[in-house]
């Protein structure tokens, strides 16, 4: 095999990484802020459910979550799926379980900010609403940054469990041309390109870092 | 190595290299049932471990099956930490990338639909989803170089996945249309769901499964016992009574293809 | 007990007007009341029995040694902390219930309305760090009053202009002097035009010059008819400053009344020992 | 296959997980922080050095580095490794990967402590080996807990990667299992296993958490 | 300029022993001495060739408006910030060389035991909020001098005994009222038996009985033959406690000398207006 056609393959799996961890990021940051705040509600039964929710998802192996999401609608309801359904169940799979990871840090995130800025916002009649939004949730951001930084770093790599339900993303083709050249160069290529991303991601996380760093407290 | 290494023929002498201490490491992937896999009991069986215990027996080796990840099954035994993999190792395709015995056993690959599929021979697969194992034989013949490569180009979607036991999941929910695989492994998979999956009649293709070594004078020259200990075994009729063992989970004594001694 | 009686006589001087559901309509009732406020951390009791008002024009300052229990009195008085028991208004707005075992109990609702009444500078300022000081100052009024942002600017540039702030109007506050950030604090809270105004430790970090223009200020806040109270341990100012003075000593309010009264006259022997050692 | 057969693959596979797991802990909590203080040295080098250290670490497949720890005794330098070295190389890996996220997280911990309090360790004569261990250590330690949480339960399931180098733990097991006896029971009795786990986790966490709680800033 | 040469004339009438190597043995140096510090924070300069001194023994104020640059310059006194120029000196221990440029340079070494010589209470305290009371009061005496944990603890309880502070010993700081973390800072400070101890407003959370007894302790340390440097608000406290005062102007000091003859004559017209408005 030639190093265009590696790359090629490569390349082609590394777009479907790309599907996955950019819906992944979309749908799980904002969802994971809704976990995390049902999780802080003084409404103790949605707070316990949100616990029981983070812990049940961090607590399984994500591969085992999509298959249970992938296979419970023939399984559970009768329900056949189709072709695409592979990586729709993927893109829900992972939007669920980094939402709960996600969660936790939002909310040691939110638990670190001073009482003293609750309490200026509640004395300024700010609702809850406001409060979060304007007061809690920008200076959570500069805070939860590097802990999220491990979570997307780990990201880009879990999408190689997409393959368990067929999904050919990057790591999936490297696999494969390791196994039918004989040399482990694909994976080598493989984990540059990896590398290269987290690279990027890096710089990103350290230009936002840099932004918010008009502040501190 | 050396030129005494032609014992083949008394099947009872042992390798006398340096490298192999007559621990016989067999690397094999533990999820490809009939050929090796877990038993009910918990403890590793299959007819090529059953086969492989045999020779060992005969050599006074000592077995060690050893579950391995197919992504190092060439780094494993290039680096000597597996003696061979035996494990329903197709030959085709591979022949430049390990010392291999002379092939001991057919196989077919075969195609796999729901029994309600209309699905009825391999030109009905036109535009359809079928799934295969990574780095299977199937998915071989099916891509490009390989002979079935025209079928192949036709389909709708060739995907694969790790792990035929999903494969079927996915065949079953709707997510494919139809599986390619080895046949006894079809067998063993659709167990007693036999309403439920049906094999297409056409083969894909026929292909010969044997023993890899590591392509090193010392690999070549274990493949040699190991060959010549098969070709006893046949004779004794071991081979044989192992077929009939696995009878009902595809393999068949009909398909034993090496050459007698 | 004789300081419990002298409590009492020293109260009456004051009388409050009890507000009353009847009568709630009617003017001239304190801005803010609390009367029998109790207050425990961890069983020990830190308020007991402390009664208080402050109308509508006037200036009060709670002063009283060291963990007397004034921030306690404070925080709750904002509705940061609750009462144990007591009754709290502000204007003809009842705040507190008293339920079967005799506890306060606060309705979302009537608190949600006492806020819209009050402001706090706070002793150590709290203010928003990520915002720049205009931004302090301007975003409770346009997002919580709703207030037009051009006139709530405007009208942000003349409280800071006349804090003293103006060119720092862009800086974030972790940029500032501690009395700069003070006087953010400060503008923050006048920006939303409060009918009470509280001040933990008012002048804690501001020198002479702001501290009379703080005292000229505060003056004409309650001139314009806002209840001012103040909690602070600067006799000097609370003196100069207050209409109205309350000694709170081991969280009891042992003398109350007019500034000068109480201060050069103190009825409490504890009261003048304290006053004394602060004047020597 | 009879459900004793089954749980008793399982657990001996759970043994293996969790002494991976058990050595990374021990391995990368105290070598994370080691990473975490040369990342944040001011002298440059060594920064740098351990800026690229947890850059590729976190950057690129633990399971690829299972292979480079490996292999490459016998790869590069020509030496024959014995049957216990995969294990040995799988810890090896584990270590040194957790304990490049580690040090991210401790990073973000140690640069959350205000700098007031770095300000009075350092007139009160603290030397910077005192402050970061009396002043700053404690306090990161509190803020970092939820962090930490989240790759302490990731850790639980990364434990599968070892099947890589053939080390069988129990996820592995779980898998041989499903395919043998084509029902995903086996999968499941995994995921509960995984799953009390992290709810032992939790547990200590939380106790850890609330220890903690006698103070806030 | 009329007001530099004010300053100097003023400046002359205190003469400070210039430090020099030769005599550095030599006892009445004074505790700290620093001279032409300057200051800037992103281009903009805030202290502009400053000079101070404190003796052994002696209590100095810096006073001024809100942001003069005292709290600046009591940062960069701890050597918690580097004066960008200028000369400063512990005792006989030379702290900033001079580089080509005409910029401060501070060795390592000099720094390390420059800081033995001084401490410091925060304005906001910094307590360590993990420590109880007695461990952020005993941490630094036993683990930073070695001495002995016992008699560390026995002079501990003395010290919180003598600052009213014994029965929140065993409290963590966010259990503390204001001026109790104040305390607990000044007692940590003392526990380490430093020569020179600056004050960032002493006083800004003590009531006036606490403000009294601040001032008669500080006045027994300085006759101990401690160095006290304190930057305050209070006009009061400056006067009552201090033996001379700066004042601190837009980064200058625009006049120093002894606490009554600054304060009730000054001569420099913008500090007569200062501390009128202070006053009246
Ligand atoms: N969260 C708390 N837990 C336990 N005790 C507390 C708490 N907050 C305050 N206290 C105690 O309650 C008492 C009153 O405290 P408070 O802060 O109201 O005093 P203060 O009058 O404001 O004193 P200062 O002038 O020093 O600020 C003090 O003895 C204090 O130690
Ligand atoms: N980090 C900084 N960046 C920019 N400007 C600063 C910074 N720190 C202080 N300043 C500015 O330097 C000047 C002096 O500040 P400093 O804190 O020394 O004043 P101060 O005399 O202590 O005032 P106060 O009595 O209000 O505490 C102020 O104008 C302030 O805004
Ligand atoms: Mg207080
Ligand atoms: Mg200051």
């Amino acid at each position: 095999m030639d190093f265009g056609t590696m790359m090629g393959m490569l390349l082609s799996g590394y777009r479907i990484s790309i599907i996955i961890f950019a819906v992944t990021l979309v749908g799980s940051i904002p969802l994971g802020m809704l976990v995390a705040l049902g999780r802080l509600s003084k409404f103790k039964p949605l707070s316990l459910l949100m616990q029981l929710f983070i812990s049940v998802l961090r607590g399984t192996p994500l591969m085992l979550q999509m298959f249970a999401v992938s296979f419970m609608p023939y399984y559970v309801f009768g329900l056949k799926t189709d072709a695409n359904f592979p990586m729709i169940a993927v893109l829900i799979s992972f939007v669920i379980n980094y939402a709960a990871y996600f969660a936790e840090i939002y909310r040691s995130g939110i638990q670190s900010i001073p009482r003293g800025q609750y309490e200026a916002a509640e004395v300024l009649g700010y609702s809850s609403r406001q409060t979060f939004q304007r007061i809690v949730l920008p200076q959570v951001v500069k805070r939860v940054l590097p802990a999220m930084g491990n979570e997307v770093v780990t990201l880009v790599k879990d999408t190689s469990l997409a393959f368990s339900l067929g999904v050919l993303e990057m790591f999936t083709q490297a696999r494969a041309i390791v196994t039918s050249q004989r040399t482990m160069a694909a994976f080598a290529v493989a984990a540059l390109i990896y590398w290269v991303t987290c690279l990027i991601i890096e710089y990103v996380m350290r230009h936002i870092e840099k932004r918010l760093d008009y502040y501190h407290d | 190595g050396n030129s005494g290494a032609t014992s083949s023929s008394a099947g009872s002498s042992s390798a006398s290299t340096s490298s192999f201490d007559g621990n016989f490491v067999l690397g094999f992937d533990q999820d490809f049932p009939p050929y090796g896999y877990v038993g009910d009991d918990g403890s590793y069986t299959g007819f090529d471990i059953d086969l492989a215990q045999a020779v060992c027996d005969r050599e006074g080796w000592k077995l060690v099956p050893t579950p391995i990840s197919w992504d190092a099954k060439d780094t494993l035994l290039n680096s000597g930490q597996i003696t061979c993999i035996w494990n329903g190792f197709t030959i085709e395709g591979r022949e430049d990338g390990y010392a291999f015995t002379d092939p001991y056993m057919e196989n077919r690959q075969v195609v796999v639909v729901p029994a309600s599929s209309d699905v009825q021979q391999l030109s009905d697969l036109a535009g359809k989803n079928v799934i295969t194992q990574a780095d299977s034989a199937a998915l071989d013949v099916l891509s490009e170089g390989g002979s079935q490569e025209e079928l192949g180009k036709s389909f709708g979607n060739l995907q694969t996945i790790d792990n035929y036991n999903t494969a079927f999941m996915m065949l079953e929910s709707g997510q494919v249309d139809a599986i390619a695989i080895d046949y006894p492994v079809a067998v063993f998979n659709i167990g007693d769901k036999t309403s439920e999956f049906r094999i297409l009649d056409e083969n894909l293709n026929s292909e010969h499964f044997g023993v890899g070594f590591a392509k090193t004078d010392d690999g070549a020259q274990l493949a040699k016992t190991v060959e010549a200990d098969l070709q006893a075994l046949d004779s004794e009729g071991t081979a044989k009574e192992l077929c009939e063992k696995y009878a009902d989970q595809g393999v068949s004594y009909d398909l034993w293809c090496l050459p007698k001694a | 007990m004789t300081n419990a009686e002298k409590h009492d006589a020293r109260a009456s001087r004051h009388q409050i007007p009890v507000p009353d559901a009847s009568v709630s309509q009617i003017l001239g009732l304190p801005a803010v009341y609390v009367k029998g406020a109790r207050k425990s951390f961890s069983g020990r009791e830190v308020l007991h029995d402390v009664s208080l008002s402050i109308a509508r024009g006037e200036v009060v300052s709670v002063i009283g040694p060291s963990g007397a229990g004034k921030s306690t009195l404070l925080r709750c008085l904002t509705l940061l902390d609750t009462f144990d028991a007591g009754e709290l208004y502000y204007g003809s707005l009842r705040v507190t219930e008293q339920d079967e075992n005799g506890r306060a109990s606060y309705s979302k609702d009537a608190s949600a309305k006492a806020r819209m009444q009050f402001g706090i500078v706070f002793q150590n300022y709290n203010l928003f760090p990520h915002f720049t000081v205009m931004r302090n100052v301007c975003d409770a009024p346009i997002a919580v009053q709703g207030r037009d942002p051009a006139k709530v600017e405007e009208e942000a540039k003349q409280i800071l202009e006349r804090l003293g702030l103006s060119e720092h109007a862009e800086k974030v506050p972790n940029q500032l002097s501690g009395g700069q950030q003070q006087r953010v604090a400060i503008a923050r809270a006048l920006a939303m035009h409060p009918k009470v105004l509280y001040f933990d430790e008012a002048t804690s970090a501001l020198d002479p010059r702001l501290t009379a223009d703080m005292r000229r200020i505060i003056r004409e806040l309650a001139a314009d008819g806002m209840a001012i109270g103040t909690v602070t341990h600067e006799m000097g100012f609370a003196r100069d400053v207050s209409d109205r003075v309350a000694f709170l000593l081991d969280g009891r309010i042992v003398e109350e009344g007019p500034a000068d009264e109480v201060m050069d006259n103190p009825t409490d022997a504890r009261v003048r020992e304290f006053l004394a050692t602060a004047e020597d």
